[in-house]
């Protein structure tokens, strides 16, 4: 079994550059790399790309280096519920490519997979279509994507291993195993770093050859975006 | 008289047949589920990767770790699965999803819709919009049939940014149900007590009028 | 929740008619639907295009529709291990079409997901290419491939539920998950038939939404092909 | 003296670094494991959806839901996963496989590879192969120098149809040691005994000979 653990997430985060491309995990607040985003806050990157379905909310997730003004692109599905992101955007500070969020799940997939391109009908007719090529398949037309290609990964997951396999919780596990192995390093933070061997073989979500560097997170917030229940009658 | 936005979920949750696997927008989509009958089995998917999504959780059984696609707090029922974002949207591309009913600013009487964008105004994102109108074969879009300055919303072209070319097939909107036919939105039912002069007026785009129209039943 | 139970495997292979496609999960002998093919060779339908990565061994697995000249066309990867099959393919009665095994995995991914075509390094400069779409993307040739179109597929599950959940074991998971929803109707059979709500819903590999039919199997021989073991000291 | 199987892969084992992911085909390949040091870190990948196997199991202890790609009986070891086809295929086809290790029927001078197909005779199939020779990086070719008729296996073009094209980095015959630069096969590493002139007649290909070309040591 190779070992992927370092000892936090300073070693973790060893290599990173300004103007680097970032994937990061998460849907919303939930299952985002929580330590991980803050070490890039304190390293002061900057000028960075970053893959991430959303944009975190104005004090939290990818919203902290929103406010410090480290990230040059967004590359994202959807970017409410943060005003600074609104603002940046709007006074041009901030670049922002907005792609369906089907075609950013599979572009990550893809890179993951060693895909380098691929059909899907979304975005046709549309702006995302503008400067791609299209194509007919069984009637429908079609446009083709690329996989991403980004210089580090930063997923969360609930538990994990030394050898570096991941098990996901519930919705937070979105973008996060289409992530792993889709970015030169890829960093897994995990809730629960677990003794190899007590993670059931068979319900492995990710598997420790697609994750370079795991460690466990000193705490989790996991703030809740849209706090909605019902009355107990 | 108009439809509520909660007479307007009622009236698609008629649509919605037993076995059916379904996505539902943000906003009156979402109040669909609290309509589908009690006897058939109907189960939601939600693009942020859950498949069996029961009601809200209650009061202090929340989960960070489960919400919605609108970043609710939610709950699952049995049988639900968690997938990735990828096998997610396989669901919806592979149209392995028999309804999806989403909201829109705009449709046009081919079917084009616009509801992600507002130039200069409004720039959310499409998130996973685009993706499943572009694959389902069956849309219901649940809308207003005017703006605030009662202008129409169902255009012969639409003016903002597209989400999606010749999708929309059905609309039920807080005036009338109509189907996207023959480049033309054909009327097929009246909100209670609305007449078809009104519904006519508030349509901009053509509008196939033939025969009785009747009144919706709830 | 909705049911996809049937009674048993006759229920389940209703509307099976000759000259379809069918997809057949399985490696070797491993993870192979048994039951769902001893319903083919019972039914004696005719002129199938099988999409399997193997062909069986002569007297088990697709070696039995074989055995049955049932089988007009076979698309896999490798078919050694089998002299029926062999015979059958040099006199020309058996059409075969071999194909990269990431290449076959992909290509039912890519009709689960709606994807209609991808590039793939697999093939490149062989005989695989011919005929084919060839396409430079990081300084490498990749093929177009498209996705399978399929009318039953039929897959071996571990355990299962009246959803249409499944869960796989060990290496008999193989093609078996990617080749779900890649049919037009697909056919699940499993060892255990578990209670709705037993599964934990983190840990399923298939959700229900890509099974249309699901049933419990009578009985499984899962022959072993290549028995092998080492002494004990 | 040529070199048994066993020593081609003792020899090829010392190619496989710590940390390595490897892929091992049948045949000769599948030996290697026996060979890797006992104080690295290697996992070793079986295409049909296994990371992390073991040796083979006792007698009795043999399990039909895990064999590896030559459908043999296996274990794994702890820290092993399942994952499916198409994942398998991720690994391998996203270059995270660091080392593939697979024999050939014949190789040429430009690192083209044969190894699937005789025409009219043996057809078995490609399986994992071709995605394996077209996605790594660092391929080692097993295989025998000369056919039992004594032809060069290593030649200017292959014969035989194509498993892929420009993509063996190195090879480990029965007599030597090679990798393949400016379409010519370098000669390395001679086995224990072998002279440069006998390995100069078994190769058909240019084979480049710069100075002392050192015995194997194992």
């Amino acid at each position: 079994m190779i070992n992927k653990t370092v000892s936090n997430v300073k070693e973790a985060c060893q290599g990173i550059k300004d103007s680097m491309t970032f994937m990061l995990g998460g849907f919303g607040l939930s299952g985002i790399p929580e330590n991980s985003i803050a070490e890039l806050v304190r390293l002061n990157v900057k000028d960075v790309t970053c893959i991430s379905n959303n944009a975190g909310v104005d004090d939290f997730g990818l919203g902290l280096l929103l406010q410090k003004k480290q990230i040059r692109k967004m590359i994202s599905s959807y970017v409410g519920e943060n005003a600074e992101f609104e603002r940046q955007m709007l006074s041009g500070e901030l670049e922002v490519e907005l792609i369906p969020q089907g075609t950013l799940a599979q572009r990550c997939q893809a890179a993951q997979s060693g895909i380098p391109a691929f059909y899907t009908p979304a975005g046709y007719g549309t702006e995302v279509a503008e400067g791609k090529e299209s194509r007919e398949f069984h009637g429908k037309m079609h446009l083709l994507e690329k996989a991403f290609e980004a210089d580090f990964a930063f997923v969360k997951a609930w538990k994990g291993d030394a050898a570096g396999n991941l098990v996901f919780k519930g919705s937070a596990r979105n973008f996060n195993p289409n992530m792993c192995g889709a970015a030169k390093i890829t960093v897994a933070e995990v809730e629960e770093l677990v003794p190899v061997g007590t993670l059931d073989p068979n319900q492995i979500h990710i598997p420790g050859i697609f994750v370079q560097r795991i460690f466990q997170g000193d705490k989790y917030e996991k703030r809740i975006e849209q706090l909605t229940v019902r009355k107990r009658d | 008289m108009a439809l509520s936005k909660e007479q307007i979920a009622q009236r698609i949750a008629k649509e919605v047949k037993d076995g059916y696997f379904v996505n539902l927008g943000i906003g009156i989509p979402t109040l669909v589920a609290n309509f589908v009958q009690k006897d058939i089995e109907v189960d939601f998917q939600s693009e942020n990767g859950v498949l069996g999504m029961g009601p809200f959780p209650f009061e202090g059984e929340e989960d960070p770790d489960l919400i919605n696609a609108g970043k609710q707090t939610i709950t699952t029922l049995p049988g639900a699965a968690f997938v990735d974002s990828a096998m997610s949207f396989s669901m919806i591309r592979g149209q392995h999803v028999d309804l999806t009913i989403l909201g829109a600013m705009e449709v046009s009487q081919n079917g084009d819709i616009a509801n992600w964008k507002i130039p200069g105004k409004m720039v959310k994102g499409m998130g996973g919009a685009m993706d499943l109108v572009a694959s389902a074969e069956n849309i219901i879009v649940a809308m207003m049939h005017t703006n605030r300055a009662g202008a129409s919303k169902l255009l012969k072209d639409c003016t903002l940014p597209l989400t999606g070319v010749n999708c929309v097939k059905k609309i039920v909107s807080n005036l009338a149900v109509m189907s996207i036919e023959n480049n033309s939105f054909r009327l097929l039912e009246r909100a209670p007590g609305v007449s078809v002069e009104e519904i006519k007026n508030a349509t901009e785009g053509n509008l196939i009028i033939e025969g009785d129209i009747p009144e919706m039943i709830f």
